[in-house]
């Protein structure tokens, strides 16, 4: 299991190509990529804000949970951190099992959980000044489904 | 004397985002930096705003020692 | 969209850098990559036969169908066909959206068609012979997750 | 003559994946695959063995032109 956060840009299709190499048991690699949407001009910068040592804790803990849930033979999560550019990946998230079932629903799990519970502050830049944003109902909704699972 | 951060929109609220405060527990803190911006004071109590001490998201009151590292975090959105 | 049937191997890490690139509103991209495991030496290898004209085509139309449905932005399928050793990428799918949940279920709608419905034959190689492979129960189950809606 | 497909595990049944048989519709196709081997006539009515005419799935008989393509599809399983 790997866990980086990165004020830098990342490429990843390498992190992909590496994520698959070697695997003689995993029959199913899903994997997201989140990247930073332009907004039609709306949005010039993303700026990521993380707590070192307690955001990296929080992520690593779910993602313990997750392999537990899902029976998962790995995962590794890379999310920036800083000012991010138009089209450039925020947040990666792969998965290994033996199934596809295991490795979506613990990617979809994973992404929902980074997306409205993991202790990042996201501010969007525009031609209007920064605004901060928070998560959406959707988000919240979204990562609700997996609380009323057992 | 805690050290308290602050992230996300209560840093760019208060304009700093660490700071040493004096204080024996949490409330005492609460009121100190309410004391010194009443602003602040309000949005560190609002829905959603959670607390960490020495990086453990607690609820209610609770002591501080000198070398306490004290987070308020706003609601938070990843990825 | 490109859909693509080889008889080479192919690197999917390669493919995801190819799909991310130069995307201004794109902000969810999820992938699927199906691996051949080695069953701990079952399965010394797997052979996948096509229809050419007609594996490609009906892929092509689930693929359209997909777009529409879960409002793409673009789809990218490929599938080996031929003799695959294990550890070697069998299909991927690679979903582009505005917003996570779209990319995330078309991805697992057009696998769970691919594992059930798309027009290949799949042979497993062991030391005890061949085997032919049809859909299991929980691939027909998953394949009818998506009929039920509308 | 109709080109007659086999795929799967039916090709390894008959012993072939592809031959030119002579049939104005599809039963009399499937007839005459029967007579020269009987076990490939009851597989090929097996459920979820599917017909593809021209590339097309066709369900019951159909009338066969000289160019036409039959394939026999045995249960699907990709990925």
């Amino acid at each position: 299991m790997i866990i980086t956060l990165t004020d830098q840009p990342f490429e990843p299709g390498a992190l992909v190509t590496a994520f698959c190499a070697d695997r003689q048991e995993t029959g199913a690699v899903a994997t997201f990529v989140g990247l930073a949407r332009a907004e039609k001009g709306a949005a010039t910068a993303l700026e990521l804000e993380a707590y070192p040592g307690f955001t990296d804790s929080a992520i690593t803990t779910i993602a313990q949970a997750a392999v537990a849930r899902f029976a998962l033979q790995d995962v590794h999560i890379v999310h920036r951190v800083g000012r991010i550019a138009p089209g450039e990946a925020i947040v990666f998230v792969a998965t290994a099992a033996a199934h596809r079932r295991e490795a979506f629903e613990a990617c979809d799990h994973l992404m929902d959980y980074l997306k409205s519970r993991a202790p990042f502050w996201k501010k969007e830049h525009g031609p209007d000044g920064p605004r901060w944003i928070e998560p959406t109902a959707r988000d919240r909704t979204d990562a609700q489904r997996w609380d009323q699972e057992t | 004397m805690a050290k308290v951060l602050l992230f996300g929109r209560l840093a760019d609220q208060a304009g700093w985002r660490q700071r040493e405060v004096d204080a024996s527990d949490l409330a005492t803190l609460r009121a100190s930096l309410a004391d010194t911006d009443p602003a602040l004071g309000e949005a560190l109590v609002a829905a959603g705003v959670q607390v960490a001490v020495d990086k453990t998201i607690v609820r209610g009151d609770i002591a501080l020692t000198a070398a306490t590292e004290v987070a308020f975090l706003p609601p938070m959105s990843g990825g």
